[in-house]
């Protein structure tokens, strides 16, 4: 099902496991599709120069965000042979352990999947601009850099 | 012309504001960098990007909006 | 966390969404894992000589499915960073739009699931004895090929 | 020597059994193809594979259980 208007990906706080199993269950009556494919961020505890980070704080240019993230979707429907995508990310404080970062790709088959997926999300990671700030147990912090 | 910039991330600590009006001369992406870069040590010191109307604009693109969103590298994900 | 002793990877019927989000639930404690990704298999309702396939009934030599799935298992955590992994597979009867294949891989970074989660599928696929057998709506049957 | 054959999925439609004893003389995985094939037209017809103690056997790999597993190709996922 191709969706062409703008949606929002931005959810407030961490992602619960709940809308994950809502949005696997929201697809049970396509039933063209035989694979899905669901990449997770979680916010890691990393220890920097002694200190672990105990949340991380997402900002954005939301309506950047969204535009940026509808045209990747449309280049991944053009691509490849995917039948359904979804894209949602935190704003604000997420925790340690807790997700930050859902992407939801499904297809007639596996190999659809398996190559949409790493795409859309390091699409997401290279042109969505989304601001991550690592708070420490003191509440100092520093500012996120993707690897 | 007047142009009101947005800071976004640790752009915000930096300039210790979220946006700010200035008057600049430029009418292009890569000469408004120039500008900003004689401006403020910070601009030459630090990765940035700049945005207009939702679109990241770079070279001889042409500056149309009355606000231009400063990026420091995305970390989201 | 390498777990070593041989697991069940059964589940009979369909495999509810409610679990996935359980499992997910289950890693917020691991505060190592930075991403995770889950492949998920769902029936098809495919049509072959003009009827419709209504459900898959899997059977399978359980024991050596689960014996073959431990090795697959650490094969896979030798070759790549992962740090956690879950296979689920149903057996019996599941009807189309339900799941019946869960794979659930957990990594620092993105790059250790984007790499394990393919390989973990197709070696299940290629090398763990179970066999699908797909109804029509009229009760008749064919066994199912993977492709 | 007594040998179990085991059936599985498709293979138990077709030799309308689950499972059936009989006699062999073949030690090794590929001489127990070879006389499954002597005996019965099925098996020269049907794609299969052997195990024995939940492993694949093939070629002169030693028949050591009393019981063989009879796969066709395998269908999860």
């Amino acid at each position: 099902m191709k969706e062409y208007k703008v949606k929002n990906i931005f959810i407030e706080g961490a992602i619960p496991p709940e809308k994950i199993a809502q949005s696997i269950a929201n697809h049970q009556s396509k039933t063209g599709i035989g694979a899905h494919d669901i990449f997770l961020g979680q916010v890691r505890a990393d220890e920097i120069d002694g200190k672990k980070v105990t949340a991380i704080e997402f900002s954005a240019q939301q309506e950047m965000a969204n535009a940026v993230c509808h045209e990747i979707r449309e280049t991944v429907f053009e691509k490849f042979p995917v039948h359904c995508m979804h894209i949602y990310h935190s704003i604000g404080r997420v925790g340690v352990g807790e997700l930050c970062f859902f992407v939801f790709v499904s297809s007639g088959h596996r190999e659809g999947v398996f190559e949409s997926l790493p795409f859309l999300v390091n699409e997401i990671k290279a042109k969505v601009p989304i601001f991550g700030k690592e708070i420490f147990e003191d509440e100092t912090h520093q500012w996120k850099v993707n690897k | 012309m007047k142009l009101t910039l947005k800071y976004h991330g640790r752009l915000t600590e930096l300039f210790g504001k979220k946006e700010e009006t200035i008057t600049v001369t430029s009418n292009t992406a890569e000469a408004l960098k120039q500008e900003l870069e004689g401006l403020d040590i910070r601009f030459r010191e630090n990765v940035y990007q700049l945005a207009q109307n939702n679109k990241i604009i770079k070279g001889n693109e042409i500056l149309t909006a009355f606000d231009v969103d400063i990026f420091p590298p995305f970390s989201g994900g």
